[in-house]
């Protein structure tokens, strides 16, 4: 992979460069502008950003098939977008309205769409990693070669289902990618003064038999390719992978946090790395112009733009949804 | 009709299950080479083989959490929990994930699985190995929860747990497993759901589950023979969904409600079930409704001390003799 | 007589403690250094020091197990899961070990520890933060239960909590935090298992926790001016241990019992209740007993559904309008 | 430790060496004891054997300080034993007798004995690791510099609690042992099909920052010698140590259990490893005569001779010890 062949970058290609950094600007604009409506009291619950880690959300979101499942965190708008969810079904549901993804009933933190195989997103740490074992069992056992790949921050490597999954995954070789988005915080505490190893998991990968993976998460390219290997070896029957993406969240926590608790400088540092900012540049020096990247900004926010038309347009759910959906067959009713 | 035990019955469900149904899986911890350590799963390795019939670690979050995962992508397992006091081990699988994900995704994940689990006291085991905990399930929305009291309910209503396409948590008395039975022969399917009136009386009537509705017979001949006063007997089989049309008519026939339940006083399903009759046919009763269950103590291990804090048919008699005139 | 916030009593009865015993010591995730996610414990480092309130890993089995430990070897821990939901991680740790320790050990083990939790609905968080399930660990022997509804009864039962010999769960409901309050100054503390009684009223006795009290204080006053309905309301501030003796004595008075839960329906502590009183002092009662509760139903995020989900005070004027005559 | 000097065997010495026979002897006689209790149906709850395995216990016995903690699992008799429990109180617990050091509130599976340092034995799988290491924690904080010694199963090391338990105690540099005492079966099943890992504990100690460490479960000299070693790096402040002790247990998981899984020969192949057997030869190696010998064996039957016979007599417990001590007052009531 540090080769010359990819440091000329002809291993990846102009066609899926420019949707990597397509997916990441937009991804980019969307979280801003979620950000955006916080701001203006539109987004009623908590909401958790990924800016500046859009470029692992973009790196798997291309290299995925479309069967492929992705299970997710809280932190889950990127993710679900990647897999291409409405973007005015994201910013609704954040919003409370009817057009979100899923009418109110989840918000933030619970973005779904099956449709795109995001398989939702998990607002208790760690549960989601057994959950995405299950899927990729179902796809060995269906023999589908589907992948599910399960996101989840650093702070979840410390937790017990962690463990369990992992194991299980690897005893039963299971096709599941646990990627690791290391962004150096559980929530206001840095990592590294709750967890007994530096790389809370790529230090863990040999407790599971498995390869120590540790890759920059702020380069869309490398993530592109550990997720090609990664996901090729899993559909062809070779078993989980355990991959830690270094990054660097550019907001706070949740929209409740200022982040005051960061040492001066590291984002300014940090914001040098900025994903999207490295990805431009590369594109620039690998020959693209300055016009097609434009253009792809541009279209980009018109997408955001719209969406977020959209998003104000719709009105709040009805309140029968409220008793709606607890089971099967639409209703509520635990009795006759 | 066949004469099986309880445990067979549970075997014969799940094996009558996977045949009709090849996204049927079996997973949990001892439970296909070994059978089970109850002894429940005997033969199914065999039979399906251990692609569809699988041994796991230690690892119930991961036992639990997997079943959900390939139950949202196809497949409709069953998963072992061994004793239901180890639900608490995944129990954020189980109540937060389980339960709430159709709701919290407005439908779009279907989650048609069961999680099988042996429950209750009676065999000296102690207080983490013993506790009746239905009510724990019952009280999380988004669960259906049952409580099979024969081998003939626990094959019917283990195959309508498979095919129901909600979660399931279904609960197996420990102390029933060797409990004989007549099993009606070919396929058979029960239904979620439906309590049944087990016997019927003029004075009382008194809903049970599990190991308690035995007892609750008992204690209702010995209170016809010896004593004159004639119970009913309803057995719940499901808290939720919940029969409360059979529950409401048969107490309001009699007047009278008394709860039989193995599980420590407080929250237990019988309270709910006060709730709702004295809130809707409270001018049906004639007195006091009476619960009678396990003291509020975590378990004592030791044989006598064990057979006396469930409720046994002596207290039963007593209490119903006591209470209701 | 100082103003204090809902939180700030949480700080301060923290605080208070560790003054007054050494072996209090106070662990949890992002409680330390940031003072907690709801600002409950700011200031508790910068007093106490690193070495007694203690920054966790998400490790919530680790962080309750690991306040057992201590509490068993001559310490008072007080752990904080950060919301109420996540007990679910950890309910291992707290139904099964915690709540049976003394008891399997005949007594020889003690657990003087208190575990904190921010619980209940009101911040558009979804289903997996926002439940409100003092009925879980009421369901289980061996804990205390409290849930106190204003900044005095934080403080002063929080320092109860803390002092008591016996693992207490504290529920602080997160809809209150910002609430302001005057809270004595000085040593404060309250008693476990007392009831308060905050209004008196000869129609309908109105039982409610934490949150629900001050809805149903509301609701009184609309009844009585409105509708010319005169109601009791008691805060249970502990449903572990509970105190009967009020709760039956107020409902005898007016003859009538609704309760009022922010906990979905089903073996909410409020069933409890009404088995309680429906055995205890049913000639003493006028009516149905009432139950309002959240529908049996995970909570929705979107403001306006998680707001008609929870009872709200037009509710239970609705409700005691249409039922209590 | 595997040098000249270990070798003659001097850096134990003859007292040590008579003390772990002892107890290895005293455990052995009373857990097959417990069997034959077993047998004429006097035991009336499971039980969980160590027969084959009191090499550890009897090793990490004498050399914890009185004042240590131990914590242990449902397979704890030779553990609680080996702290110098009462042996009456022991069988008395399984017979559910008024003696038993629960008053038969707690069966076989929940031994404890806080006056000798046992903490408890738990039924549930993993549960009092992070319980060792919070009685850890707290003689930390105290600075009294006692020990907490966790042990527990192959098993156990594929569960949650496990990894959590681990890293906080590497974080805060706990005085906790864990000891993995590998006996190749999780209940039923080879630990090796549910493993990602050849050795469940040692190979997983890198995951936490710690050495890993084997031994071999059954020369109560060597596990002698890592727990003299780790204990005392852990009161000098040296953190927690991960040890996986290979051992085997003779009869089955539990008094349910005939053991038909395992390969024909297995058994065979171990009990020629009889822990017990091997020491008593090295020993006469070593110089010790056969009347020491002897007179520690005829002790220690007598020993359990005596203690059965205070059980046998023992009544049961009285009924009004099931609402007992479920709070500190004593009592049971939940209401007043
Ligand atoms: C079991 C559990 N404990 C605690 C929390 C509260 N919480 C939410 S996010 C978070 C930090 C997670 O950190 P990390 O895994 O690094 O993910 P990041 O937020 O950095 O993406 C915590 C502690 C939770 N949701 N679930
Ligand atoms: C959480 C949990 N899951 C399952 C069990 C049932 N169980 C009891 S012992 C055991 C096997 C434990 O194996 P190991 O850790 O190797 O210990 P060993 O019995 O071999 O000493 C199992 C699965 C349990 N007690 N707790
Ligand atoms: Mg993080
Ligand atoms: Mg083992």
């Amino acid at each position: 992979m540090k080769g010359k062949k990819a440091a000329a970058g002809d291993d990846i290609g102009r066609e899926t460069r420019l949707e990597l950094y397509r997916l990441q600007v937009e991804l980019r604009y969307c979280e801003k502008r979620a950000y955006d409506l916080f701001l203006q009291n539109l987004v009623k619950g908590t909401s958790h950003l990924s800016l500046g880690q859009e470029a692992i959300a973009a790196a798997f979101g291309v290299a995925m098939r479309p069967d492929d499942y992705t299970f997710c965190t809280y932190r889950g708008h990127a993710h679900t977008l990647a897999r291409g969810a409405s973007m005015a079904g994201v910013l609704g549901e954040l919003m409370g309205r009817q057009c979100g993804l899923l009418g109110g009933k989840g918000g933030s933190m619970h973005l779904t769409d099956v449709a795109h195989g995001a398989m939702g997103s998990y607002a208790i740490v760690g549960a989601h990693l057994p959950v995405a074992a299950g899927a990729a069992w179902s796809a060995q056992y269906r023999g589908t070669e589907q992948v599910a790949v399960c996101f989840f921050g650093d702070g979840t490597a410390n937790i017990g289902a962690f463990h369990e999954a992992l194991n299980l995954a690897a005893v039963w070789k299971l096709p599941v990618i646990f990627v690791c988005e290391n962004n150096l915080y559980m929530e206001y505490t840095p990592i590294s003064a709750v967890t007994a190893v530096k790389h809370p998991a790529a230090d863990r990968a040999s407790a599971y038999g498995l390869e120590s993976i540790l890759v920059d998460g702020n380069d869309a390219d490398e993530v592109y390719r550990v997720a090609v290997r990664t996901m090729s070896q899993a559909r062809a029957g070779g078993g989980p992978a355990l991959i830690e993406a270094k990054t660097y969240r550019h907001s706070g926590h949740s929209r409740a946090d200022p982040a005051k608790y960061r040492p001066e400088g590291e984002l300014d540092k940090w914001l040098e790395r900025d994903p999207i900012k490295l990805y431009r540049e590369r594109l620039v020096k690998l020959g693209l112009n300055e016009a097609t990247l434009k253009d792809i900004e541009d279209q980009a926010l018109r997408k955001v733009d719209e969406a977020t038309a959209i998003a104000k347009a719709s009105l709040p759910p009805s309140l029968d949804g409220i008793e709606k959906n607890v089971w099967a067959d639409g209703g509520a009713a635990w009795r006759n | 009709m066949a004469e099986l035990t309880f445990r067979e019955a549970v075997a014969a469900g799940i094996a009558q299950e996977m045949e009709r149904d090849e996204r049927v899986v079996f997973l949990g911890e001892d439970v296909a080479a070994a059978g089970g350590v109850f002894k429940t799963t005997v033969g199914l390795l065999e039979r399906f083989g251990p692609k569809r019939v699988r041994d796991c670690p230690i690892s119930e979050q991961a036992i639990v959490g997997a079943a959900m995962g390939a139950a949202m992508t196809g497949l409709r397992p069953i998963a072992e929990i061994m004793f239901s006091d180890f639900l608490a081990v995944c129990w954020d699988m189980v109540a937060n994930e389980i339960a709430k994900t159709r709701y919290m995704t407005n439908g779009q994940i279907a989650l048609p699985l069961v999680i099988r689990t042996a429950n209750g006291a009676g065999s000296r085991f102690g207080a983490q190995h013993s506790q009746a905990v239905e009510n724990w399930a019952m009280a999380v929305p988004g669960l259906k929860v049952v409580a099979p009291s024969s081998p003939a309910d626990v094959k019917g209503l283990l195959a309508a747990a498979v095919r129901d396409p909600d979660p399931v948590i279904f609960f197996e008395q420990k102390s029933l497993y060797s409990m004989k039975g007549e099993v009606p022969d070919g396929e058979y399917v029960d239904e979620l759901g439906k309590a049944k009136v087990l016997r019927r009386g003029k004075d009382c009537t008194i809903i049970a589950l599990a190991l308690m509705v035995h007892r609750a017979l008992e204690a209702a001949e010995v209170l016809e023979k010896e004593h004159g006063i004639s119970c009913t007997v309803v057995d719940v089989r499901s808290l939720v969904p919940l029969d409360t049309r059979t529950i409401l008519s048969e107490v309001a026939k009699t007047g009278r409600l008394v709860t039989v339940e193995e599980n420590p006083r407080l929250c237990g399903w019988g309270a709910e079930i006060a709730s709702i009759v004295t809130e809707e046919c409270f001018w049906d009763l004639d007195g006091p409704i009476v619960r009678i269950t396990t003291p509020h103590v975590p378990l004592p291990s030791a044989d006598q001390l064990e057979d006396n804090a469930i409720p046994s048919v002596a207290r039963i008699v007593r209490e119903i003799r006591e209470k209701i005139d």
